[in-house]
């Protein structure tokens, strides 16, 4: 008996040693899904959580039940636990444990439901700034069609105002993702996919790539600097005075393969997005080159 | 013993749905499959003609000469393809029913996704 | 080899069914085409979402043209119909006849390839090749596709004749003429949703 | 010449630790003939095990290519979590990262736990069912070498033309000639297309097998519970492998021969693929999943001694998994904006699968609820499996919430959660049927208590290496990336994944020890019941004689042997129900077909296409030749199976 339990203290201790090393590890304020910058991060945040408590509970039953299950029922020396070789059904409890994960399930389904199509929509009454997303191989080029400007591997965007990007790419697929602003969605050569986003409070939040495109894939950062809108209307003036203009060839250079700096532009070609396009597919692609 | 078992078929029960259950009769003359061509050659031409003519909206016309076409695919399968003879199991029935529901899904869910309802509004 | 289930019907059933071993092949087959069911319903699928894709190549409408497609679609629906008295025939222990209408299934169905293939290669003529579009790409998959197995078929109809010009028809060649069968009148079910999805309805509009 | 060279050796195959690996294959394969040639063991080779058509060698041989690719696939995977142990790390350069992480999940799928689900299939249905073989013996072996052939050619990938990397889904457009050059996507595509149509075949020959090929008084609800999940698995492959068939088919034609499918110009759409490959890409995960609840459903009740709990909801669950399986795939990629309504119905119908699952974590529960439990080591890994595989359901439910998924996809929470349910339920599964099965392959038992050592290391190598992968993706980490800078708060916790990965690594490496060990330590098992069973694999001697049971078996419970031996019954025969068997006769044809693949495929590979003609023509000629084939069996005569009997104490009286 002794033995026995020495045996399962050598496996406990290790696993103790990790644990508390995962705790200090987590402490860090990192965590940036769990700290939502704005509405649309905010709303998927709280569906997370529910989601976590549903589960958290299921997983909690399930393992004390197993616990309890494996401790009484382990075969061991003048066991006084009932030995029932041929019980083998229960109408009563199949149900029971039929319908315990049909509940969960209607629980989680109906707030998905309504939120999914809530997160479809922009809030009513408000005009959004418009920026297009183009994904490049390796870097990110933003375009602010309402404003002419337009920068690289970031952007600036006022608080509370909600921002719509129009994603399309002139690469293999990326995925547009700024966490604490809220979920992400792809950028598709040959289609503009809307995604709507808001920042409430100032900040700079880090945006990345979920979706692997090829050997530069893990540079595909930029930032967002959310600021207050006076300093959004000064950003824009700096940025329309003091930034060069982008010709094509500029472009050019942009979608060549290769990582680059942050950048700002002071206006843009207009054939470099394929604006007027929103919503629908583009036929053939629009990807440069002309074969 | 003289013959030696084979190493297949020795049993195991047979499912038999009323429904389908199995129908080796034949004719003394193929009129199984003189009435399987001649219908399929005038369902083959109606829906032709159907759409040479433009007699109907594009979207009915659709479903129209698609309905014809499923049931010029059930004469194939009932008049010439013996859907209902087997020995014993009806087990292909149930797995070509699941097929053609799998094959349905796809096309029609592969359309629905790609169109892509999504937008901002 | 005899068969073990269902003696009582052993005489009426026909000779492909009576050896239990050789029905397992029939069962096989047609869970193999269950499984090509889907394989042909992904190319529909890739073809229905990628009809209007045609970039800067020939429209459906542009390619179609009726009048070779209607002789394709009854030649194979009149194949169909020679397998289908061929097996009659083989019900009937006619080997002779058998032989002469699985031929007769064997010639029709090289007629259909021959005219696909005359009809591809003037296509590719007229209109450039299926790297034009992404319609172009999954019209020519789809069909070709559906012709690579005739072809595939009408090399099993040969080799069937040989065997049954060797054999006559036993247990085995009857199964295996049995399966053939299947798989020809499959082909034509195929045909007829590809006549009706691809020609027809791209005619509509 | 030159470019015929730089086509076969760029230079992705020519660094250090490529050549590392060519030099070690070389002299490994140098020393495997040698000592072939030395114990004058290639006859043998050739008439016991190339050209066999026996199911149970068949599966040995699945088993042996399963532990291959585990052992490729885990140095791979210890390779990347050495890159990502610490920030701004130079062990790997993108390139070769990308390409260990494509080969890595590729290999893991298809040639490792594909390899191993058929194994089982094949070593214990036949058994299970009171059978003498699979129902197509000579397509159970086509099935193989092409899967065999495939593996090899994939594997070639590193050693000549470059390897794959565009991720083990492939999506285009980045597969697309245009972003990847080289030869290396073609390994990808040609490798899966060939061993996914043995895969196609197998999943035939099980369903007829198991539909038509049952003792006597074996309903189907009368079958052990792992034949009902390889009936399930196989209607999953047979209707979902023609989409991958159909994705790569595409992508080939993209590739090499100028279509315009998942291209980005001449209106080709990318996703189209993203949607062909989750058609298959969500049944293929059940494929793995449910012969792996099979496996656990006749373990938990073997060293429960106890019959299983629920067993109509348990054969219910599966259908209701395997329906649900086929509608849910879009949850793959609910962030490619097919609008909120496609988004909604795929995320509840992916909850749904939540129900029949949890229903069967029950039911085993409830079996070992009332029963005795038996410690062994594949109770172990049944035990382990159930925590692991909760928690690893749970955050897949997670995942369903769409708007979570929006947070989620992609991420490392992502890559945690798969891992979870992959590892913990099917490899857990395939490690438990391993030990499980194993006295039935080889007539002798592995070590438990190495056993126990390896599982230790394992699991808890398992939880350390992947719970923290859960909080980097709640911190924001991607999969994919080879490298990450400091101050995001990642670094300890990939340090600790990293120690957890090794922690696997040693688990695996005293696994195979312990094979080796138990091997040389061995005790025949002379009972052929080594653990009690209770299904009528149990009632034969181990290793099985080529014909299983000499007078087949009859069935009247559920539980036949366990039932048998209730009754006081032996597995033993009386002489005179013997008669003489039918066998199926070896064939060289199935190996020569895979070889022709094979040789066709290096030529599509390569673009060499008068080789890539020639192996199709080899392939329509063994096909055609096989046409006319007459004598594919043999008759073993009533006496010499009754002498076999007779050595093996199964004689009565």
């Amino acid at each position: 008996m002794r033995r026995h339990r020495s045996r399962w203290f050598r496996f406990l201790l290790p696993l103790t040693v990790v644990a508390a090393g995962l705790l200090t590890a987590g402490c860090g304020q990192h965590y940036v899904v769990l700290d939502p910058a704005g509405p649309v991060a905010r709303s998927e945040l709280h569906l997370i959580e529910t989601a976590s408590v549903a589960m958290g509970i299921v997983i909690l039953f399930v393992l004390v039940l197993f616990a309890v299950t494996l401790y009484r029922f382990r075969e061991k020396p003048g066991s006084r636990a009932p030995y029932l070789p041929l019980w083998h059904s229960s109408r009563l409890l199949e149900f029971v444990l039929f319908a315990v994960p049909v509940l969960i399930v209607i629980i989680l389904a109906v707030p998905t439901v309504q939120q999914t199509f809530a997160l479809d929509r922009l809030p009513p009454a408000k005009h959004p700034l418009v920026i297009d997303v183009t994904s490049l191989d390796y870097k990110w080029l933003f375009q602010y069609p309402q404003q002419g400007v337009a920068t690289v591997n970031y952007i600036d965007v006022p608080v509370g105002v909600p921002v719509l990007f129009e994603l399309t790419a002139n690469s293999p697929m990326n995925t547009f993702w700024v966490p604490q602003l809220g979920g992400m969605e792809y950028t598709m050569p040959g289609r503009v996919l809307p995604l709507y986003l808001q920042a409430g409070k100032a900040g700079v939040y880090r945006g990345n790539s979920a979706n692997f495109s090829g050997r530069g894939f893990a540079h595909m950062v930029f930032h967002v600097h959310a600021v207050p809108e006076a300093s959004f209307v000064h950003w824009l003036q700096t940025v329309r005075q003091g930034s060069p203009a982008m010709t094509m060839q500029d472009y050019r250079h942009l979608i060549a393969v290769g990582t680059a700096p942050e950048q700002s532009f002071s206006s843009y070609p207009a054939d470099t997005f394929p604006t007027a396009t929103h919503g629908f597919t583009l036929q053939g692609g629009m990807y440069m080159e002309p074969n | 013993m003289s013959t030696p078992h084979s190493p297949a078929a020795h049993g195991g029960e047979e499912i038999e749905i009323a429904l389908l259950a199995p129908k080796f009769e034949e004719h003394a003359f193929p009129w199984r499959q003189i009435f399987g061509y001649a219908a399929s050659l005038v369902l083959t031409l109606g829906a032709l003609l159907l759409v040479e003519r433009h007699v109907l909206a594009p979207t009915a016309l659709l479903v129209v000469i698609l309905a014809l076409a499923a049931i010029q695919a059930g004469l194939q399968l009932g008049l010439f393809m013996h859907l209902r003879e087997s020995a014993g199991a009806t087990w292909h029935v149930v797995t070509l029913a699941i097929g053609i529901g799998v094959a349905i899904g796809i096309v029609i869910f592969s359309i629905w996704i790609m169109t892509f309802k999504s937008g901002v509004s | 080899m005899t068969v073990q289930a269902h003696p009582a019907q052993q005489t009426q059933m026909p000779l492909e069914f009576r050896d239990s071993h050789e029905t397992l092949g029939i069962l096989g087959f047609w869970l193999f085409l269950a499984s090509d069911v889907v394989l042909f319903a992904c190319l529909f699928a890739v073809y229905a979402v990628f009809h209007g894709r045609v970039a800067a190549g020939p429209t459906p409408l542009q390619i179609f043209h009726l009048g070779p497609v209607l002789t394709e679609t009854v030649l194979l629906l009149t194949s169909s119909f020679t397998c289908g008295i061929g097996i009659f025939m083989m019900r009937r222990g006619r080997t002779k006849a058998l032989m002469a209408w699985l031929a007769l299934t064997m010639l029709l169905g090289l007629a259909f390839v021959g005219m696909e293939i005359t009809e591809f290669t003037t296509d590719v003529a007229t209109f450039g090749t299926w790297h034009q579009s992404a319609f172009l790409s999954s019209f020519f998959t789809l069909v070709g596709t559906h012709g690579g197995h005739v072809s595939f078929g009408i090399l099993w109809a040969a080799a069937l004749l040989v065997r049954l010009w060797r054999q006559g028809i036993t247990q085995a060649t009857a199964r295996r003429v049995y399966t053939f069968s299947l798989y020809w009148h499959f082909l034509d079910i195929i045909w007829i949703f590809l006549f009706t999805v691809v020609y027809l309805s791209g005619k509509i509009t | 010449m030159s470019h015929l060279l730089a086509q076969l050796f760029p230079p992705s195959v020519l660094r250090p630790m490529e050549l590392g690996a060519d030099a070690s294959i070389l002299l490994g394969g140098l020393g495997i003939v040698l000592l072939l040639t030395r114990l004058r063991r290639w006859g043998w080779l050739w008439r016991e095990w190339i050209t066999t058509v026996d199911h149970k060698k068949i599966g040995i041989m699945y088993l042996i290519f399963a532990m291959v690719g585990l052992f490729r696939g885990g140095l791979d995977a210890v390779m990347l979590r050495t890159q990502l142990a610490i920030p701004n790390n130079t062990f790997l350069g993108p390139e070769h990262y990308n390409e260990i992480f494509t080969t890595h999940g590729t290999i893991m799928v298809f040639f490792m736990a594909m390899p191993f689900i058929f194994a089982l299939f094949n070593i214990a249905v036949p058994l299970m069912i009171g059978a003498r073989d699979v129902a197509f013996p000579k397509l159970n072996a086509i099935s193989f070498w092409l899967f065999a052939f495939a593996f090899v050619l994939f594997n070639m990938s590193f050693v000549v033309g470059g390897s794959p990397n565009a991720g083990w889904t492939a999506y285009a457009p980045l597969t697309e000639l245009r972003f990847n050059p080289g030869v290396g996507e073609n390994y990808y595509l040609i490798a899966l297309q060939i061993s996914g149509i043995g895969t196609i075949a197998t999943g035939v020959n099980f369903l007829v097998t198991i539909l038509r090929m049952r003792a006597k008084g074996m309903t189907l609800m009368k079958m052990p519970l792992f034949v009902w999940s390889v009936l399930i698995t196989s209607s999953l492959v047979i209707f979902a492998f023609p989409a991958l068939t159909v994705a790569l088919a595409l992508t080939m034609l993209d590739r090499l021969f100028g279509t315009s499918f998942f291209t980005i110009a001449h209106g080709g759409m990318p996703m189209m693929y993203v949607n062909l490959f989750w058609i298959w890409g969500h049944p293929e995960v059940y494929i793995l999943a449910l012969p792996a609840f099979g496996i656990f459903s006749e373990v938990v009740a073997t060293f429960s001694r106890k019959r299983l709990f629920g067993y109509p909801a348990m054969v219910g669950s599966l259908i209701a998994i395997s329906l649900l399986s086929y509608g849910v795939w879009v949850h793959h990629f609910f962030t490619m904006g097919a609008g909120a309504a496609v988004n909604a119905f795929f995320g509840v119908s992916t909850m749904l699968i939540a129900i029949p699952t949890g229903v069967k974590i029950f039911n085993w529960i409830f079996t070992m609820w009332g029963g005795r439990i038996r410690m062994t080591v594949a109770m172990l890994w049944q035990l382990a499996f159930i925590p692991t595989f909760v928690i690893g359901g749970a955050t897949g439910v997670m995942l369903a919430v769409v708007p979570g998924d929006y947070q989620f996809h992609n991420s490392y929470f992502l890559v945690a959660h798969f891992h979870n349910v992959l590892i913990g339920g099917v490899v857990f599964g395939l490690f438990s049927g391993l030990y499980y099965w194993w006295p039935k392959m080889f007539g002798y038992l592995l070590s438990e208590r190495q056993g126990k050592w390896a599982f230790w290391f394992f699991l808890i190598g398992f939880w350390v290496t992947f719970f923290p992968q859960y909080l980097l993706g709640l911190k924001g980490m991607t999969r994919r990336i080879y490298i990450y800078p400091h101050g995001l708060g990642w670094s300890p916790l990939n340090l600790i994944s990293t120690l957890g990965a090794y922690a696997m690594g040693i688990g695996f490496v005293i696994l195979v020890y312990s094979v080796v060990y138990s091997w040389r330590h061995r005790e025949p098992d002379l009972t052929g019941d080594p653990w009690d069973g209770r299904t009528l694999e149990w009632s034969l001697p181990s290793p099985a004689p080529e014909y299983n049971f000499a007078v087949l078996p009859e069935v009247t419970e559920r539980d036949a042997w366990w039932e048998m031996k209730q009754e006081g019954r032996s597995g033993k025969v009386r002489a005179e129900d013997i008669g003489a068997i039918r066998m199926p006769r070896n064939t060289p044809v199935p190996f020569l077909l895979g070889m022709s693949f094979f040789v066709a495929g290096i030529g599509a590979v390569f673009s060499w296409w008068p080789i890539a003609i020639a192996g199709m023509l080899f392939v329509i000629a063994l096909l055609v030749s096989g046409w006319f084939e007459e004598h594919d069996h043999h008759d073993i005569p009533a006496e010499e199976i009754r002498r076999t009997e007779a050595a093996l104490g199964r004689l009565e009286g």
